[in-house]
């Protein structure tokens, strides 16, 4: 599987500060929004109830004490919301968007099907030590709370989404802007510029990008090496558990048909889901056919042509987030099967899903010599 | 318009891709099309090949649609084993006579299903096949040909000498073979003349030194593209006549330049494409290309060119070229640029031979009443080497017959001509509907 | 005593190339087994990769995609586009430890109706070798 | 109205019957649902049996017909044109291929039924969810518009203007004529340019229908074949210039490779190393001279200048280079000439004549690695020979003959028209065989040396080519007839991803910036589905082949 390369950028801005993450991160968006660089930040705040996190698009400094960009959970992801925000136009306000790496991703993938518009948006990153899986922060969010922090700082991904534990991309790889905490040394943390964009706001703020991060691409360059072994370990495991007919039915007929995991995906953009549609019901006549071929057929059916037709239609802009194993209520490991599958299907192309914004997804274009394994032309 | 009775009606003649593109393009302007063929099937000679250069696109596949689409145009009237016997008049009102001669097949009734050819008890050389395989007194030229309607040979067909042999009609199942059929005379009025009959090959046997018809496994660029071709009479397996298939091969270019004084054109082209032929079925075998100047003209010719030489193609550039056989093996003697004698031996060569004009392109010519050039190709309007216009008014000339060229400059003349019919009267024509 | 197997192969072929080697085939009388189903479409481009899903997931003991050689498409450039998503279906089933041997490409001109004869049987060959699509009797999918 | 399919099975003689048992079928698909009758019959093509069919669909009042017979290539338009006469729509009957596909290539009797019955009850289940189609009819305009005031445009304005058909001609520069005017004779007739060209001019500038702008450029291309709508910026005006066209002819022409790429020929830096172009102006003016003004007594012609560098053979430059001969000979009759060249295209038929009466003017040296110094005031000539020996020359004038290349604005234009570049840069014709002079954009034709070098002769040749496309497919008073089996998009489905956009190859979808949504413009479609299968959201479909109708087919093949 073709693994990321750390980011190649060597200058950045070293920030001393008193700060732990999150603050840092809010101080530096309230500078950003004092000097007039941000008319306003999408960033996720915890609910009243204080039981989990939305992301807030907040014009007013003074709420941006209730920010929590680190949330220990990923309730929405990102992308849904800066597409819900931004399809129908750019909008007049500058906006920066606090998100985590993957959320960042699976928005480029957005923005080159036209789901998004980043005109007015400057996307901002952090390194990301993963997210809870909403059921376990649920159980106690006071609790979650602590554990969340303390795992954060002893960076153990144990309590992770289970593809967290695998993230190789958990660091800066497309976006505007990143706040760096890895090899930083105490009481100081990076910030990098990744485009034009980037280098304009960073000015505006007056941060000039001369420090040497060495130390955090280094950093960054080991855990990604770290993190794609164990991924790649991972996806061995689950194909021996998870695949081949028997295993795939005992892991996907417990599905339900709630097409939840659709639902919440940042990539599944269409407005009415293929597989929701009229296209995938049929005739009566139909249905006892097969019935008469099986022996019996099941009712919701066509559970797994939903699965493989939905990793037909995504798997290539997959970003392995994990919001559908969130979402799923069967608890089918249904975010670590997609991203297995999706390492495979992106890697005929060499391609990473959310790497680039100039990397067109490959489903839109073709080169005459190539594929031939796949083809037995004469 | 009342003055003189005009005719909007257009002959062609020749059905090879210049006819059938210049038939279809009148027609759909809503010209009717008379459309004659010399032989008992269309496509001419472009569908004698595999692959055409330099994109290397299945004939087959580019030809049979337009084929279809003329089969089934109601506006064309395809009249094949025809010829032009009598052109009179001018511009505007030709009188043609025609001569259609039997096919003693109902092109209605046949339904294509070839049950007649194995009961034929007459077995005869395939001319179209370049007599690498065997035909019957009733046939058609090769499978998939359109239409897929057979004819009768009556020069070797028993029922026709006189013995009592009925065994293709016994063996249609829809009274299509009519042994009553008779030669036609057709007459038509047409407005315009399109020629486009495109061309013969340079009989190697008039250079001997390359040893063709003496010496075994000295094929012709025709032949091969039968033995390369996936409905010819080897499925396109290249091999020897003693059935080996060959390691090493020479392709001879410009066969017949110096006695046609003129260069083809596309010779070289098709020797590079032949290349891809021998490698794409015989990886390992090693190819020498024995030219004298390298003629690949346009925009695609020359990355085709380099792409060919990739494959470890030997360009020699020679002259006084000769091949001769010892016991089993060919050599091919020649001198090189710095005028050393060289030689080498191979187990097939391949003769690129020239264009040139049809045999009887002189007689319809003079039935046309217009004049040829020096080579006997029809002759453009003053000098203009590319010109559709000949020497008489109302009569264009398209494709190979005017002079070797490649399928697109072809196609070119043949959509030229149609423009320039349609130009001439098109007030005229756009008046009358208009009104 | 079981009846021999015939795999139940479905051929989706372009109208163009294909289709037409097929025709050939037919004219040439070539043998082709009869539990071969052919589906003509106009260009391999319009073979909506779901539905090579679904002929796989009903129970199609194998799929065959037929267009026109790379550089010969009716329709410019339809047979690469398809060729990606062949490729793309191929890898989503052979990711998830499915049979992806039972789905095939290949490219069939017009005059090579021998050539679609050998693809087909060699094909039902293989098929045969493996034996019946499993996903056709399962109830749980 | 409830549904009424009429399945007939032709026996086409021995053909199928004596393979399928037809009556097998026959009460395998009578039971089917909406299937109201059944029959066989000897042979369905025929003019009886076509009446047959005629008569049955209106006795039984059928809605739908399924015919198995042969290949749809054989017969399927044969039986539309029966539904038509019959009067139910010819898009609401399938025709099953039981001959080439079954009988003709099945051993067994048992076998071939049995695969006879699965594709007749698949072309059933195909036909219940088939739509009628109609026929369309789109007005067009008939006027022209020639980019491009060279030979090309002036040959294609010609042939196309009439009483009914205005032709719009746009030059960039301030006047018609292009390269030709440059040249005293034109090869290999060596009569005077100005012959050929000054008398066309005439006749274009005579004519009221034909309207030129000089000093004018192209400046958006909108629409479609029939429709275009047009506007062209004039030089020095504040106001682009506004009409429709059906058809837009481009005969842009190419420019001379630059020869200071190539700093081994020493142009630009050596008094006496000029472009092809310099000479053929110099000899127009009809003085061929050294800088100092004196006559040259030697001068080499380098042949291939640029051909590597671009890597295509310029077709023309031979030619030209032997008519370079005789302007020198002509008018220095005791000059030396010398060629410098690799290999001598002289494709066709009349250019080794002209060739045979030139070379005895000139030398011809086969060389490589050619070098131009200065030698005490003259131009020395440093080349390998064949043999591959060192050798060299001494002359007093060098011509370059450079390769043919695209205009430098070739990629704005094809921008604007929506055109591709090819090979080479220049613009692509559809079909390298079949469609020398039209383009993936149905409407637009490219003509002349901007698609490929060429000679002037071949380049009327295509303009007369392109003006045969457009007055056959643009009559005036006739309607245009699209295809009908068409893509379509859904409006309510699309979400706007332009995934269609980009997998379509004739740039016939676009995107409503209103709704975000893309579209298709039926006009233009040529119907191969690949945006129905690209689109995720199901939003697009192609009429005829949908996902229903496919999905039936293969529902019952995998039965």
């Amino acid at each position: 599987m073709s693994k990321v390369e750390g980011t190649p950028i060597t200058k950045g801005a070293i920030i001393s500060t008193k700060l732990n993450t999150n603050e840092s991160i809010i101080e530096f968006l309230k500078k950003a929004m004092d000097k007039k660089v941000f008319d306003a930040v999408l960033v996720p705040v915890r609910v009243p109830a204080g039981d989990s996190f939305a992301y807030v698009l907040i014009e007013d400094k003074s709420l941006l004490k209730d920010a929590a960009p680190l949330s220990p959970i990923m309730s929405v992801q990102g992308a849904k919301a800066i597409s819900g925000m931004t399809k129908l136009g750019k909008g007049n306000m500058k906006i920066g968007a606090v998100m985590r790496p993957c959320e960042i991703r699976a928005t480029v993938e957005l923005t080159k099907i036209n789901q998004t518009n980043l005109e007015n948006i400057t996307l901002i990153s952090m390194d990301c030590p993963g997210v809870m899986p909403i059921s376990d922060f649920l159980k106690d969010p006071e609790k979650s709370m602590k554990i969340y922090e303390d795992a954060v700082k002893r960076s153990d991904d144990k309590i992770m989404r289970p593809v967290c534990q695998i993230c190789d991309k958990s660091s800066m790889v497309s976006g505007d802007l990143h706040i760096g905490t890895l090899g930083a040394k105490k009481g100081t943390f990076f910030i990098v510029s990744n485009s034009q964009k980037g280098n304009e706001v960073m000015n505006k703020l007056g941060i000039e990008l001369k420090d040497n991060v060495d130390d955090w691409r280094n950093k960054v360059q080991d855990v990604f090496e770290e993190k794609h072994k164990k991924r790649e370990k991972s996806h061995k495991d689950l194909k021996a558990k998870t695949t081949g007919l028997d295993n795939l039915i005992n892991t996907f007929s417990k599905c339900i048909n709630c097409h939840n995991c659709m639902k919440v995906c940042p990539i599944c953009y269409c407005r009415l889901c293929y597989f929701d549609s009229d296209k995938v019901k049929h005739t009566s006549e139909d249905y006892l056919d097969q019935a008469e071929r099986k022996g019996s057929i099941r009712f919701l059916p066509d559970t797994l042509l939903f699965h493989m037709g939905r990793m037909m239609h995504m798997s290539l802009s997959c970003v392995s987030c994990g919001s559908c194993e969130d979402a799923c209520p069967m608890s089918i490991p249904v975010a670590q099967i997609f991203s297995m599958v999706a390492d495979e299907t992106q890697d005929l192309f060499d391609y990473v899903s959310g790497r680039s914004l100039d990397e067109p997804i490959p489903l839109v274009g073709y080169k005459e010599d190539e594929l031939h394994e796949m083809e037995d032309a004469k | 318009m009342g003055e003189k009775k005009q005719h909007t009606d257009v002959l062609v003649i020749g059905a090879g891709i210049a006819g059938i593109e210049a038939s279809l393009l009148l027609s759909k302007s809503g010209r009717r099309v008379h459309l004659v063929e010399k032989t008992s099937y269309t496509g001419g000679s472009v569908i004698k090949f595999e692959e055409v250069f330099s994109n290397m696109e299945c004939s087959t596949c580019m030809v049979s649609p337009v084929q279809q689409e003329l089969l089934q145009d109601k506006n064309i009237n395809l009249l094949m084993l025809a010829e032009v016997e009598e052109v009179k008049g001018s511009l505007g009102n030709f009188t043609v006579k025609i001569r259609k001669k039997a096919r003693y097949v109902d092109l209605q009734n046949c339904i294509g299903c070839n049950a007649c050819f194995d009961p034929c008890p007459v077995s005869l050389k395939n001319e179209f096949e370049e007599g690498l395989s065997e035909r019957k007194a009733i046939y058609v030229p090769c499978a998939g040909a359109l239409p897929n309607v057979p004819m009768i040979d009556t020069e070797h067909c028993l029922h026709f000498k006189g013995k009592s042999c009925n065994a293709c009609q016994e063996a249609c199942a829809f009274e299509a073979i009519d042994f009553k059929q008779k030669d036609e005379s057709i007459e038509l009025g047409v407005e315009a003349i399109i020629v486009a009959t495109g061309y013969d090959i340079f009989d190697s046997k008039k250079t001997p030194k390359y040893g063709y018809g003496k010496i075994d496994d000295v094929y012709t660029a025709m032949e091969f593209e039968r033995l390369y071709a996936s409905n010819g009479p080897t499925e396109g397996q290249i091999f020897l006549k003693n059935g080996k298939t060959p390691k090493s091969a020479a392709i001879i270019h410009c066969v017949g330049r110096d006695e046609k004084g003129y260069c083809s054109a596309v010779c070289c082209l098709y020797s590079l494409k032949f290349n891809h032929y021998l490698k794409s079925k015989i990886p390992e075998i090693k190819i020498s290309e024995f030219y004298t100047d390298l003629c690949i003209p346009g925009k695609s010719h020359q990355k085709f060119y380099e792409k060919m030489k990739e494959t470890g193609t030997q360009m020699i550039r020679a002259n006084v070229v000769e091949v001769t056989k010892s016991g089993k093996e060919i050599t091919v003697n020649y001198k090189d640029e710095n005028g050393k004698k060289s030689n080498l031996l191979v187990d097939m060569v391949i003769l690129a031979p020239a264009i040139e004009p049809k045999s009887d392109a002189s007689e319809l010519a003079k039935i046309l009443g217009v004049s040829l050039d020096e080579y006997g190709f029809f002759k453009g309007e003053n000098q203009d080497v590319f010109s559709v216009v000949t020497s008489k008014p109302g009569i264009f000339a398209a494709g190979c017959c005017q002079g070797p060229k490649n399928i697109q400059n072809s196609v070119s003349q043949a959509n030229a001509a149609v423009g320039k019919i349609l130009s001439a009267t098109k007030t005229k024509m756009e008046g009358d509907i208009t009104a | 005593m079981a009846e021999e197997f015939k795999p139940r192969i479905v051929g989706f072929l372009c109208n163009w190339c294909s289709y037409a080697g097929a025709d050939l085939a037919g004219t040439s009388k070539l043998k082709i087994p009869s539990s071969f189903t052919p589906i003509r479409v106009m260009c391999t481009s319009r073979i909506d990769p779901v539905l090579v899903e679904t002929a796989f997931l009903r129970g199609a003991d194998g799929v065959l995609v037929a267009g026109c050689h790379p550089g010969d498409c009716h329709y410019e450039e339809g047979n690469y586009y398809a060729r990606r998503r062949f490729a793309v279906l191929k890898k989503v089933v052979e990711g998830l430890g499915l049979e992806s041997e039972r789905l095939r490409l290949s490219w069939v001109s017009a005059s090579e109706g021998q050539r679609f004869a050998d693809v087909v049987n060699e094909f039902n060959e293989k098929i045969k070798k493996m034996g019946a699509n499993p996903l056709r009797k399962k109830t749980s999918l | 109205m409830t549904m009424k399919i009429g399945v007939y099975i032709c026996e086409c003689g021995p053909n199928i019957s004596e393979k399928v048992d037809i009556d097998k079928v026959i009460d395998a698909v009578s039971s089917m649902s909406d299937v109201a009758v059944v029959d066989r019959y000897k042979l369905l093509c025929s003019s009886d049996g076509k009446k047959f069919l005629e008569e049955e669909i209106k006795k039984h009042g059928l809605t739908h017909l399924v015919v198995s017979a042969c290949s749809p290539k054989q017969h399927e338009k044969t039986f539309m044109e029966v539904c038509e006469n019959a009067g139910i729509n010819p898009y609401l009957f399938q025709i099953v291929n039981i001959r080439e596909q079954c009988a003709w290539i099945t051993e067994d009797k048992d076998e071939a039924t049995e695969k006879a019955i699965r594709l007749t009850k698949a072309a059933i289940r195909r036909v219940r969810y088939h739509a009628p189609l109609e026929k369309k009819e789109i007005e067009c305009n008939t006027d022209v518009l020639v980019i491009g005031g060279g030979i090309a445009g002036i040959e294609a304005s010609l042939q196309l203007v009439s009483a009914n058909r205005k032709v719009y001609l746009v030059e960039k520069t301030q006047s018609i004529g292009g390269l030709l005017t440059n040249f005293e004779k034109t090869f290999p007739d060596m009569q005077p340019s100005s012959a050929l060209i000054n008398q066309k001019i005439q006749s274009l500038n005579n004519n009221e229908n034909i309207k030129v702008f000089t000093d004018s450029e192209v400046e958006e291309v909108l629409g479609f074949f029939g429709n275009f709508e047009i506007k062209v910026k004039k030089k020095a005006e504040e106001e682009p210039i506004e009409f429709d066209v059906g058809a837009v002819v481009v005969a842009t022409g190419s420019n001379i490779f630059d020869p200071k790429k190539t700093p081994q020929y020493g142009y630009g830096k050596f008094d006496n190393v000029i472009n092809s172009l310099e000479f053929e102006k110099m000899n127009l003016s009809g003085k061929i001279s050294l800088k100092n003004g004196k006559i040259p007594k030697s001068v080499a012609i380098i042949h291939c200048v640029g051909r590597n560098e671009k890597k295509y053979c310029s077709e023309i430059c031979c030619m030209y280079s032997l008519k370079f001969v005789r302007y020198l000979t002509n008018k220095i009759p005791d000059v030396k000439v010398s060629n410098f060249y690799s290999d001598l295209c002289l494709p066709g038929k009349s250019y080794q004549k002209f060739y045979e009466q030139t070379k005895g003017n000139t030398d011809f040296v086969r060389s490589m690695d050619v070098k131009i110094t200065e030698k005490d005031g003259k131009l020395n000539i440093e080349y390998k020979d064949e043999t591959g020996k060192k050798s060299d020359l001494s002359v007093d004038m060098v011509i370059l003959s450079s390769a043919i290349e695209p205009t430098s604005d070739a990629s704005k234009l094809a921008e604007i028209i929506g055109m591709s570049q090819g090979d080479g840069g220049f613009f692509a014709e559809e079909h390298e065989k079949l469609g020398p002079v039209s383009t993936s954009t149905e409407g637009v034709y490219v003509v002349g040396s901007s698609q490929d070098p060429k000679s002037i002769s071949e380049t009327m040749v295509q303009s007369e080519a392109a003006a045969g496309e457009i007055l056959s497919s643009l009559v005036p008073g006739k309607k245009i007839e699209p295809e009908v089996k068409v893509s379509h998009i859904s409006e309510s489905l699309c979400t706007g991803c332009k995934t269609c956009l980009s997998v379509c190859s004739y740039g016939v979808i676009t995107f409503n910036e209103e709704k975000k949504i893309s579209v298709v413009n039926e006009a233009i479609c040529r119907g191969c589905g690949n945006c129905a299968a690209a689109c995720p959201s199901g939003a697009a479909t192609i009429k005829h082949f949908t996902f229903d109708q496919i999905y039936q087919e293969l529902m019952e093949a995998v039965k």
